[in-house]
């Protein structure tokens, strides 16, 4: 039969596993699907060209979905495939051995991202305000170089980047233990008109997506091979990261948690497009159907 | 400063060329003054006239040449040619300029050629002709060379021939042979004199030189230091055609003396008038 | 930017007792001169209208492309909150230090690999391989080096200054009219002050040609320059703008940027009149 | 990239009988400019031995500044595996096609605004506003407009090659020789070819200075064009390279744009110095 | 084409300050032909000498000129002034070259100055210096003005005082008059030859007015076309101090036609030249 055509902007990273896999794997084609990928270095920009008609489904963390959503643009959020825990590596030079022992340390972040949201839970939890320390705004990547020149004391993102630091500096870091403080999410999103026109398409893309998920939990070595690859890591290098990403399809608490604390940080901070003036409602942006349809027990969530 | 321009004797025959009216063309000097370098000058050539400009150095020559050409706009006064109002340069009035100002990324044949290309003629003709010209002037050995490796006499010879390849109904020529050496530019002169012969060219000729005015000229126009006026009309009542041999004549010599003593008192007081400064 | 065929006889002021004609030219003249000057003020209201008819036909998603009004809307919240000001003066020191310092080495080592061949084999392609890298691909390697001090993204600024100067510097000495050197010599100019009296001089209009070009240029480095570890600055605020898609946020950082370089290009541009006084 | 005080005589070549002071000087000149030479050639790789030493020395961490030989074997890595020539390629294909493109409109409206107080006035103040905001902050812009072909990557390209060779017209024509345009003019060369006849090639000095520093500029954008959805590319690669922290290909990668700017460079060098063939 | 040098006898009296040797000077054609300009060019000037170099246009007047301010190396042979070869320019010949050269970005006064403040002079006695040689050009009265505000004729005024302005032992000069009137002429020729008795400067000087070179030179210089050798070296015996009336005496106008038949032989070859070409 004729394969169904669409267009992916993706970022190109391991959080995007199942993507990658699905793409690699030809589990598209098995579903009926013809998926020509763009790449992108950041989920903002994916997100961004799916909203200017560029393509038409985009993978992005929940930072740029709630900016969109605040900025009341018609998006439809059908899925999660991804979460991990964003993490602090700090100089051991620092002595940071608690969350207290952060006051007065310069952090670096970076800014308007879940790195963001994740400091200043950090900060909550530390008992600490943003006055107690100096908050530092870098790219992921910049981090390293900053903390290797001694600019920082620590910095707040995700992998690969911790594992990057503490490769390249091995004992002059640390790792601060700071599980369950926030977990950045990586999920699917498309236009809600796009939704409405091709429900096939957004359907059989979340099939093909599941059974990516199967496939990866099947097959771990390959998967990380197939990651490595289309990323350009090293194998070894993804390995020991490689069971920090979770990949599950589904919206649950995970996604519903993260676009909310991320959604009040905005408020809080300003951070948001014009003319808002609470956290949005949700419900107008997410579009469980057709995942319910493939299989209702990967809907887990509840607003409110 | 303000004086009525000397009357300019109409001579019979011909129409009027070249009406300079009343043409005062001034500059701004550091402070924002207005020097003026050409003061209400007037005067008319008639078509196929040779007409000399001669006068001491500064005194306005090239640039009422210039005015005449259509490179500056008169502050007051006009310049008719023909029938129309100089606005500005055209292929109608071919322009020796003291500078040789030829193209330097053209060679001799193309500079010379290039007129000739832009009325529209064809690469053979435009070169054909460019060749004859550039046989005139001697320089066939240097057809192909590119301007800078020519020296400065060379030079001025190659802007001569890129002047006349238009056949322009008028030439301005400013001190077209000051770099030429005495044989040369007797062949020059004779050449420009034949030209205008077979021609009906009216030329306006700035010289400095007392014997080549009296030598070309059906008249010779002696202008004033300071700002450049008109200070006489010289009709020159030589046979022609003239060659070399006119120079020795009786009559040429006395014309010569009138030039020479002109120029002298102008001349002088153009030093005297430093002083004042 | 005059019309190159303007004469450098004057037009007369005050209104004499004028021929007819002459002074209907210069009246002419003087009357599209003015039209020139209307035209070169409209410029940029006109491009204004035009880019809030297209944003008002809402062809494009107005998120995404912000109509004028809703620009100056948010560059007016911007200026009020007072980041404004904080974020201009950051970047304009940042900028003006860079661009400084990469001018005045650039003019420097143009001047000493146009003159000399010994260093211009030893710098030149070593400049050539280096001056295509753009400084966003290199900012890990300067906060290595310089930590996240000003340091660091000044250097960043002085990186693209720098070659770009250095080029047209090094260009324009290689045109230096030889006759004007060959007049200096045979005066008894000695060597080093050959470059003082007349190269510079005389290189000078391919030198203002590389200075206003370098213009631009410190602003492409400034986005790299503020990626790095910044507190303040217009592409710090463009950036975050990004992010939050604040897109008219994002407009207004452009326009700020467009608008302190316009300015700054006009007083270049007056001193670069002065400077070349000679024509 | 001569020394300026070169004269334009020449030495002998071939051995004739020559007198001895004359020959023992051409012999010296001879050899200072072989040395010269060969200090062009040792240039680079005197840059790289210091590199290696400061990176064995491991003053600084290694796996954030690598050797020379660590670039190199990561290159071959590159090379080997086939992306090289496919990132190359692809670069290529954008900058050549932005930069051609970029120049031809450059020149053409630098000649435009140059030559005519009126577009001068029109187009001066807005590409002057424009000029400075860098590519790399209105990638979703183009997006917007271009979607994601290579129309808007080659567009990003333009912008920066266009704005540079714009100006550098622009002002050349400014300083075009108004001896050589009244000798045109008399000649009867009618407005409209003054430009193609005099104006470009009285301009052509100042053009090539933008057109050699906008090889440089035209790599500044490709980083923007290539972050917004490519596939391949130096800087796609660039990018991926610095995510994961493979620090030798990413400034494998840099060399590699150096490399090829500096082979367009020298092609360029030498076109223009046919092109400016009369000096 | 290779051909003994006319033997240059040498006057008594004086040493050597220029002694040139052998000197061949070629550039470079189109195809990459050596084409020689000076052909094994031998002479020599004694210290405080009058020379003029007197021939065809594109002769290589310039281009010895040149070898002599060290600018052109030569191709063989060698220059040797006082005792070292040349081997580049220097302050102690001074040259007025063909065009003014003055730099544009300096009015006439700086540029005039320009040599003794490298030489060492305060701002002040340079200033001094400069303005004494302006008026003695006649151009005080444009002493602010910048180049390009002058005429050509001013220009090279200024280019004179200039190279005067260092007091060199040599002056090097190549057609300084040609852009000038009569008048203007023989005021500078007469304030030439009155620094020159004053200083002891040795003069080497390019005209193309055989007029100007008799009444100047102790020795004239003819050189042939083509490539420039020197035919004919004249001994000019008329007594000095010499004047415009000078230019009326017999034995003046002998001298005069000598060099003029020797220049319209020489002439005569280049144009003939340019047919076989
Ligand atoms: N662009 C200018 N700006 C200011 N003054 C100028 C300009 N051009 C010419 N002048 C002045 O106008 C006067 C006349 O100059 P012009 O060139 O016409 O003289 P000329 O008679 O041709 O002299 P010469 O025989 O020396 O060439 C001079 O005093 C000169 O200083
Ligand atoms: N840079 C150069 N390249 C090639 N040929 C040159 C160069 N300079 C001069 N020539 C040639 O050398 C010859 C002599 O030139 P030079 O300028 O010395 O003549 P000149 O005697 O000064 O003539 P004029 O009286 O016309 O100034 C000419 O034929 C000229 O074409
Ligand atoms: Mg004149
Ligand atoms: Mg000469």
């Amino acid at each position: 039969a004729e394969l169904l055509k669409a267009r992916l902007a993706q970022n190109l990273a391991p959080i995007s596993a199942l993507t990658i896999v699905a793409k690699a794997q030809g589990l598209f084609e098995k579903e009926g699907l013809d998926i020509s990928v763009s790449n992108f270095t950041s989920g903002k920009q994916a997100l961004d060209t799916v909203i200017g008609g560029g393509a038409d489904i985009a993978t992005t963390a929940e930072a740029p979905v709630t900016a969109a959503a605040m900025a009341g643009q018609p998006i439809a959020f059908v899925a999660g495939m991804e979460y991990s825990d964003i993490k602090t590596l700090t100089a051991k030079k620092a002595a940071i051995k608690s969350f207290a022992d952060l006051k007065g340390k310069k952090i670096a972040y970076t800014a308007g991202t879940g790195s963001e949201v994740y400091t200043t839970e950090l900060l909550k939890k530390a008992g600490l305000t943003s006055k107690d320390v100096t908050l530092v705004n870098l790219k992921p990547q910049e981090m390293l170089p900053a903390l290797a020149a001694g600019s920082i004391d620590a910095y707040d993102t995700w992998e690969p980047h911790i594992a990057n630091g503490r490769k390249a500096l091995g004992d002059d870091v640390a790792l601060l233990d700071t599980k369950g403080v926030y977990s950045e999410t990586f999920n699917i999103v498309v236009m809600q008109d796009y939704l409405k026109a091709n429900p096939q398409i957004v359907s059989k893309f979340l099939a093909a997506l599941i059974a990516a998920e199967a496939w990866v939990k099947a097959h771990p070595e390959e998967a990380i091979e197939v990651v490595s690859k289309a990323v350009g890591m090293k194998p070894e290098d993804l390995k020991p990261i490689w069971s920090d990403y979770v990949y599950q399809v589904g919206i649950g608490a995970k996604q519903i948690d993260a676009l909310k604390a991320h959604a009040q940080w905005r408020l809080d901070t300003k951070n948001h497009p014009p003319g808002v003036t609470g956290v949005p409602d949700f419900a107008v942006v997410l579009f469980p159907e057709p995942l319910r349809a493939l299989d209702a027990a990967r809907i887990t969530y509840k607003l409110n | 400063m303000i004086r009525k321009p000397v009357p300019v004797p109409l001579r019979e025959g011909g129409e009027v060329e070249i009406d300079v009216r009343d043409v005062t063309i001034a500059f701004e000097r550091d402070g924002g003054e207005l020097v003026p370098a050409v003061d209400r000058v007037s005067f008319q050539v008639r078509r196929g006239e040779f007409i000399c400009l001669l006068g001491p150095s500064g005194c306005g020559k090239s640039t009422l040449l210039n005015a005449v050409a259509g490179f500056e706009t008169p502050y007051e006064g006009e310049v008719v040619v023909g029938t129309k109002v100089v606005t500005g340069p055209g292929p109608d009035r071919g322009v020796v300029f003291q500078q040789p100002r030829l193209f330097p990324w053209k060679s001799v044949r193309a500079n010379v050629a290039h007129g000739p290309r832009m009325a529209g003629k064809s690469r053979a003709d435009a070169g054909a002709i460019a060749d004859e010209l550039i046989e005139m002037v001697g320089l066939s050995r240097s057809a192909k060379a590119l301007p800078h490796t020519l020296s400065g006499g060379m030079q001025q010879r190659v802007a001569i021939a890129r002047a006349l390849a238009n056949r322009p109904n008028i030439l301005l020529m400013d001190e077209p042979f000051g770099a030429l050496d005495a044989q040369t530019r007797t062949v020059m002169q004779e050449g420009l004199l034949r030209l205008w012969a077979q021609l009906d060219t009216t030329i306006l000729f700035v010289t400095h030189d007392i014997d080549e005015a009296v030598l070309l000229a059906d008249r010779v126009l002696v202008m004033s230091a300071g700002p450049g006026r008109i200070v006489r009309d010289l009709a020159v009542d030589l046979p022609r055609p003239r060659t070399i041999e006119t120079t020795l004549g009786a009559r040429f010599q006395a014309l010569r003396r009138e030039c020479l003593d002109l120029i002298r008192q102008q001349s002088q007081k153009a030093f005297e008038g430093t002083h004042d400064a | 930017m005059a019309d190159i065929s303007t004469p450098a006889a004057l037009s007369p002021r005050g209104a004499g007792a004028l021929p007819a004609v002459g002074a209907k030219r210069r009246r002419s003249a003087r009357l599209s001169q003015r039209i020139n000057m209307a035209v070169g003020l409209v410029s940029i209201p006109l491009f204004l209208m035009v880019w809030q008819l297209i944003a008002q036909a809402r062809i494009v998603n107005p998120i995404l492309f912000p109509a004028p009004t809703e620009v100056a809307r948010a560059a007016m919240e911007w200026v009020t909150s007072g980041l404004f000001v904080e974020d201009a003066v950051a970047s304009l020191k940042r900028v003006a230090t860079g661009y400084f310092v990469g001018s005045v080495v650039g003019v420097g080592c143009g001047l000493l690999t146009g003159r000399s061949a010994f260093f211009s084999g030893l710098l030149g392609p070593l400049f050539q391989v280096l001056r295509p890298i753009p400084p966003i691909a290199f900012v890990s390697i300067v906060i290595l080096w310089f930590g996240l001090s000003e340091g660091g993204k000044v250097f960043l600024i002085v990186w693209g200054v720098f070659f770009t100067v250095w080029l047209s510097t090094h260009l324009g000495v290689q045109k230096v009219d030889q006759g004007l050197v060959r007049a200096a010599q045979m005066l008894g100019t000695p060597r080093r002050r050959l470059v003082g009296e007349v190269v510079l001089l005389s290189a000078l209009p391919f030198i203002v040609v590389g200075l206003r070009t370098a213009v631009g240029i410190s602003f492409y480095t400034l986005v790299a320059a503020e990626l790095a570890g910044a507190f303040a600055g217009i592409f710090y605020r463009i950036q975050l703008a990004q992010q939050n898609m604040q897109t008219g946020l994002v407009f207004a950082g452009l326009a700020a940027l467009g608008l302190i370089s316009f300015i700054a290009d006009r007083c270049f541009a007056m001193m670069a009149q002065r400077l070349v006084w000679w024509r």
